[in-house]
């Protein structure tokens, strides 16, 4: 199949099992659709229901919430994160019918990225312990006398002892006669360990590696060395990234004036100040009218009512950048000028969501409050049209 | 009204850019400045010696980086010179160049480099703007930065197939701007048959604001450098473009009051008016041979033409329709693909004089305007709905 | 620059206070912009008004993402240009005045707020002032940073514990006659040593408090100023300059930096001894070491012989200070607005208790960033 | 003026705080000095030809003669001397260790500018300018400076 940025579209499917989070899906139930057109594409669906996926090829994409659509090579290059999947989006190269959100939000949490692993030429065990010596620490094995032998099988194996002695290290093949420790692996495992793929514990304790002589020897000598690094992958260059939540707590003051407006609230009211030159409502209170610049002291009370002169309706929220929750769309924030407000102080707020498809500009709207307001921004819950 | 008065000249010498685009991962911030401080110098025959002052603008709370300035001047040459950092949110870049004008014509300094970066990629665009919003009221609102209700005025005031249609043309001529512009970050070669496409499916955000119409987030650093008349030319690689005057209008946070039964005067009219009146310009359309304007998103932007050439009715509709505002037309809109391709934050508003000072230059490349320009109208937008506006000219002559 | 062309006509600052929990930004603005507008008389009309604001306030210490946004009706800015000095105060003068010099406008409203408390550590804050790779992962802050400094200066110009309590408690004999100061409390030498030692060799009470406040002042041009006021302060010089950001790319005892802008400074104003020219000094010293240290780098005192200074008396001689100075505690964004606040009273022999005679000329001086990276030096003539 | 008297009965603090995630690249030069240090253990700083100088830590550009510098790589070595230090007696949230601990500014051998780093393994009431320190590096890495974990007396 024809490859993108080194993968086929069939091994982003492929592995999706593997990279599948099922804690993280334990309440979602969709099926997703994705057609990849052009050269190497194709149709597949992801069904998740209750922390659980199947992935299938199909013919036709049918029963889907929400399907996926691009070319196989934005598909590709998108999923690697080669192409900006916000670009493709707006571009209209990558195409969602359903919920776009999916992309930005579900997708992400229970999936693991798709990656590439470039494909590395084998490094032998051979050429490893031919970078022995280079590695050596003395510091670390200040009057450390030690030969440690590695009996690699396999077809790559071989007999090898590492003979410490005054702060150096030397290899020869073959096995010294006062082995401290020997080491008995595949020379397959031993690259592994080496290069960081293997784990060396858990090689151990599943049997891959045999320790003969001095356990503890062995533990200590890999403090000796320093990390083997492959010279391959010099070939892919590594770019550090450092990611962290700076966070400072903060004590904002209200005021007197911002005081006043959330006493009013406490009380169901919604307290604006009036400016005594021009004679506006300013809704949530200022210290000043900025169009006077005088400062304002006389509160009124407007509404609660109040007539609905703008609203949106937005469809996409984005992530809270900390959890990364979205809230549920569509929702309604409303420009209302309250009964009583200067024309032009709205004030705004969030329309209840039953009420979504009948707002209109014009519409006389009312406050639902909370059934005990603390004085905070929680205590209206919504406007809702009066009727 | 006065008449605006200046101590003296100040001319723009040197522009220099990085590429823009959505990661830099190769880059830290500093590298990512310097890139852009030495490619003005290049671009202005000068070394960092000839530079006498710094002026530093980004918005902090993206890529919380505290007192940037300091750490970014390992990259910005301000080492042994005077520094000062001023940022206003959106108009930064502009203010810059605001006040690299202002301290060159008050004499303190002869050559003042100017430099406005966003680093986007390292920060949270959506919090960094969240946090713009008071922390009382309505941070904890989170209505979101999007507002779909230019769309649903200008659906109502000209009917919602002609709204539309103007929105989604204007979109496509930036695109179609953007593919010119070898810096550009989006460039996706939209064409307008596509338009059709678009208004109908290219995903909702607020009401008729779609994912289309919106601009981008990029990284990315600009760099410009300012002379007095004495040193203009004597030295510099390329021809001098004079920073003729400049205006900010400002406006008070709370924002719901825009929205009210009445609207106030909007700030890029209040701009546009005064800067007109005392630079004696009574038709912007006829004196004006290009427009970089800071356009957010495509609605914003035909809305906003209105305000800032001070037309009426559906004049704005009828210009773009007739494609007066295409590169070969009257007074073209955004000749680099505008805030919709690219948007580095504290770098956007310093990209509109920057390109607007190319065109005069005539060496902008292959989004150079074919037509002489002579006289350029750069804008900047942030805050809740501030306005920078500035006039630069090609001759010494007003 | 050269002559008396830009005035600084009136100066009001809001008490400095360490936790100002009843009040926002916004009303501490309002305060000092009535007390502007009582004292001169300005509005804000178009034509003759002021229709360009300077600002001073910091992202950070408000948490808030452009900071000037939340302020600008209580500046006046609404429908005017504002532009925020995203540095420390004292540039923000520095600023104003190219704006009046240049033509642009004809007269600049300097405002500036900042609350240390707001947040829960400043410290945090100037952690963030470093690089994400070298500096913040070590723990740098501007504490830690002077801390280092404080070592190196101590040691080459012979200052000792002493010395320091001493600056200490003649900043709160000063700050005691300031009605604006935090930290007013008389203290006495032997406190001050036995205060704990936070960051060696600086202890507690060589930190300036934690503080919360609000500056401001009306610029005029030469033509303007006396609408406004009859005793104009003349700003006849103004110069500030960056050292290395790297603390080890640095000599932190040398004063590189303010050694440069003070001299642009005083060239502007024509000034060649300033021992002999200058009347009154108001330097910002966050940490008790600072006093002697930026008083070498103004060239009040020979480099190294800051011990000997404080011997001397230089403090008392040079009348460093009369504030109180930082020691006493003002907001580190807008400390330098208050320096110049300050030696502006002198110069208009409105200082009060704390004022100096026959005050005809005066330095303010401010840093900002880890050290002293980045210093500003204004010079004011009555 | 200096403080208005105000009605304060309304007024209250609430309590919030700001929190951003953020994502910092150290750059293509900044990450070879980390990953040698990470995989190397071998701390690298870089040399400006015209000022004879060797900077720690790496920038591409010489701030003193603005010559491109940033692949001039010098291995410092991973001895060096302190030359200033403070002991840090206060705890905060940014701060690496617990306190005391002694940051230092530690002048490498190979190296013309000193690194400001941790020092530990010593008395804070014993740490004296000119100890001989060398550096200890970090078992897990956190792709900063800190893969050198402190330096301690030799």
């Amino acid at each position: 199949m024809t490859e993108y940025f080194g993968a086929t579209v069939a091994d982003i499917f492929n592995t999706m099992p593997e990279r599948f989070k099922p804690e993280e899906a334990k309440d979602v139930d969709i099926v997703i659709g994705y057609e990849a057109t052009g050269e190497g594409g194709g149709k597949w669906t992801a069904t998740i229901k209750h922390g659980t996926l199947k992935v299938e090829k199909v013919e036709e994409l049918k029963g889907c919430k929400t399907t996926i659509h691009a070319d196989a090579e934005i598909f590709v290059g998108v999923t690697l994160g080669k192409i900006t999947a916000i670009d493709a989006l707006t571009s209209q190269k990558l195409r969602v019918v359903g919920d776009a959100r999916l992309l930005m939000t579900l997708l992400p949490k229970i999936f693991v990225p798709f990656t590439v692993t470039p494909r590395k030429k084998a490094v032998s065990a051979r050429a490893i312990l031919a970078t022995v010596e280079s590695r050596f620490r003395p510091e670390k094995a200040e009057g450390v006398t030690m030969n440690i032998g590695y009996d690699l099988t396999g077809e790559n194996g071989g007999q090898w002892t590492l003979m410490i002695k005054d702060g150096r290290c030397t290899v020869r093949e073959g096995f010294a006669e006062d082995l401290a420790v020997k080491l008995i692996m595949d020379a397959d495992v031993y690259a592994g360990m080496m290069l960081g793929t293997i784990d060396g514990a858990s090689a151990f304790t599943s049997g891959q590696v045999r320790i003969e002589g001095d356990m503890m020897a062995a533990a200590a000598t890999t403090k000796f060395f320093h990390k083997y690094v492959d010279p391959n992958a010099a070939e892919a260059e590594e770019l550090i990234c450092l990611r962290v939540t700076n966070s400072i707590d903060q004590r904002f003051a209200s005021g007197p004036v911002m005081g006043r407006w959330f006493a009013g609230l406490k009380e169901k009211k919604f307290m604006a100040n009036k400016c005594p030159e021009c004679g506006r409502t300013q809704i949530p209170p200022r210290e000043i009218c900025a169009i006077c610049r005088v400062r304002v002291h006389e509160f009124v009370e407007l509404g609660p009512k109040g007539t609905v002169t703008n609203f949106d309706i937005v469809y996409f929220a984005s992530p809270d950048p900390l959890t990364g929750a979205v809230r549920d769309t569509p929702y309604t924030p409303i420009y209302v000028v309250l009964d009583g407000a200067s024309e032009q102080d709205a004030f705004a707020f969030e329309l209840k969501k039953e009420d979504i498809d009948r707002i209109k500009v014009g519409a006389k709207v009312r406050p639902v409050w909370a059934d005990k307001p603390t004085g905070s921004f929680r205590d209206v819950l919504y406007f809702e049209l009066d009727r | 009204m006065k008449k605006h008065k200046k101590n003296r000249n100040v001319a723009i010498i040197g522009i220099g850019q990085t590429s823009l685009s959505s990661h830099k991962e190769d880059q830290n911030q500093v590298e990512m400045v310097q890139e852009a401080v030495i490619n003005a110098l290049q671009d202005a025959h000068l070394t960092i010696d000839d530079i006498d002052c710094i002026v530093h603008g980004n918005m902090e709370l993206f890529e919380m980086q505290f007192a940037p300035d300091l750490w970014h001047s390992l990259g910005t040459g301000a080492y042994g010179k005077d520094e000062y950092r001023i940022t206003t949110g959106g108009t930064t870049g502009m203010t810059l160049v605001c006040a690299a004008d202002n301290l060159v014509a008050s004499g303190l300094y002869d050559t003042v480099l100017a430099i406005g970066l966003e680093k986007l990629q390292e920060g949270n665009t959506t919090g960094g703007i969240t946090n713009m919003a008071d922390p009382l009221w309505f941070r904890n609102l989170q209505t979101g930065a999007l507002t779909g209700t230019t769309a649903a005025e200008m659906i109502s005031e000209f009917g919602e197939e002609r709204a539309k249609r103007a929105a989604m043309k204007y979109r496509i001529m930036m695109d179609k701007h953007a593919v010119l512009n070898p810096r550009a970050h989006r460039r996706f070669g939209l064409e307008y048959e596509q338009a059709e496409d678009l208004m109908a499916n290219s995903p909702q955000l607020v009401g008729e604001l779609r994912l289309i119409h919106m601009c981008s987030q990029s990284d990315g650093a600009c760099a410009m450098i300012f002379t007095s008349e004495k040193k203009a030319g004597k030295g510099t690689g390329k021809p001098p473009v004079w920073i003729r005057d400049h205006i900010q209008g400002h406006r008070e946070e709370t924002i719901p009051n825009l929205f009210g039964a009445v609207k106030p005067e909007m700030t890029h009219h209040y701009c546009a008016r005064k800067l007109y009146e005392r630079n004696g310009i009574t038709d912007p359309v006829a004196y004006f041979d290009v427009f970089e304007m800071y356009d957010p998103s495509a609605w914003w932007a035909m809305d906003w033409l209105r305000e800032f050439f001070l037309l009426k009715g559906d004049e704005h509709i009828k210009m773009l329709e007739r494609g007066d505002f295409d590169l070969d037309g009257k007074i073209p809109i955004n000749p680099s693909g505008g805030v919709i391709a690219s948007n580095p934050i504290g770098a956007t508003a310093m990209l509109r004089p920057a390109e607007a000072a190319l065109q005069i230059r005539g060496d902008a490349g292959p989004h150079q305007i074919k037509k002489e320009v002579r006289h350029a109208l750069a804008s900047g937008f942030g805050g809740t709905f501030w306005t920078a506006l500035m006039i630069l000219e090609k001759d010494l002559n007003w | 620059m050269a002559g008396k062309k830009v005035a600084i006509c009136a100066v009001a600052q809001h008490k400095n206070e360490p936790d100002l929990w009843h009040k926002r930004f916004q009303g501490m603005l309002l305060d000092v912009l009535e007390d502007l507008q009582a004292q001169t008389g300005f509005d804000f009309n178009e034509d003759t008004g002021v229709n360009t604001i300077v600002s001073c306030s910091d992202d950070f210490f408000d948490a808030r993402t452009i900071s000037n946004n939340g302020v600008t009706d209580v500046l006046g800015g609404h429908y005017r240009a504002e532009e925020k000095m995203a540095q420390e105060g004292l540039n923000a003068v520095g600023y104003a005045l190219a704006v009046i010099l240049s033509g642009h406008s004809d007269l600049v409203l300097v405002m500036g707020h900042c609350k240390e408390s707001q947040s829960e550590s400043r410290n945090m804050i100037s952690n963030l002032g470093f690089d994400p790779f070298y500096g913040r992962s070590v723990g740098l802050d501007y504490m830690n940073a002077a801390a280092l400094q404080a070592r190196a200066y101590m040691t080459k110009a012979g200052i000792t514990d002493e010395h320091l309590a001493r600056i200490v408690v003649r900043a709160r004999q000063w700050a005691a006659r300031n009605p604006y100061a935090n930290a007013r409390e008389i203290l006495e030498e032997g406190r001050v040593m036995a205060s704990p030692m936070v960051c060696d060799p600086i202890r507690q009470l060589h930190v300036y408090p934690v503080s919360d406040g609000a500056v401001g002042m009306l610029l005029a041009s030469e033509e303007r100023a006396k609408e406004f006021t009859d005793k104009p302060v003349w700003i006849t010089g103004f110069a500030n300059c960056m050292d290395s950001y790297f603390l080890g790319d640095r000599d932190l005892t040398g004063n590189v930096a303010l050694k440069k802008a003070a001299e642009r400074a005083y060239r502007k104003a024509g000034i060649k001894n300033p021992r002999k020219a200058i009347d009154v000094v108001e330097v910002m010293d966050a940490y008790a070491y600072q006093q002697p240290l930026w008083m070498e780098g103004l060239g009040f005192c020979e480099e190294g012989q800051g011990g000997r200074f404080i011997e001397e008396g230089g403090p008392g001689k040079y009348k460093v200070n009369l504030s109180g100075g930082m020691l006493a505690g003002n907001p580190v964004i807008i400390s330098g607005l208050y320096r110049a606040a300050e030696a502006a009273l002198q110069l208009r022999g409105e200082a009060g208790d704390r004022q100096a005679p026959d005050v005809k000329s005066a330095v303010a001086h401010s840093t900002t960033g880890a050290a002293g990276q980045f210093h500003s030096v204004l010079i004011l003539e009555a | 003026m200096t403080c208005k008297h105000e009605d304060t009965r309304n007024c209250f603090v609430l309590e919030g705080k700001m929190a951003l995630p953020n994502q910092y690249f150290a750059g293509r030069l900044g990450s070879k000095f980390i990953i040698a240090l990470r995989d190397k253990k071998k701390i690298m700083g870089v040399r400006c030809q015209k000022c004879n100088k060797t900077f720690i830590p790496p920038r591409e550009y010489c701030e003193q003669c603005w010559s491109k510098i940033a692949e001039n790589w010098v291995d410092l070595g991973s001895e060096g001397e302190l030359v200033n230090f403070t002991v840090i007696r206060y705890n905060d949230k940014h701060l690496p260790k617990k306190a005391p601990y002694i940051l230092g500014q530690i002048k490498l051998t190979g190296a013309d500018t000193p690194l400001t780093h941790v020092i530990q393994g010593i008395d804070p009431k014993d740490v004296h300018v000119g100890m001989k320190v060398k550096a200890v590096f970090a078992e897990k890495t956190t792709n900063t400076i800190m893969d050198l974990d402190h330096f301690e007396p030799v």
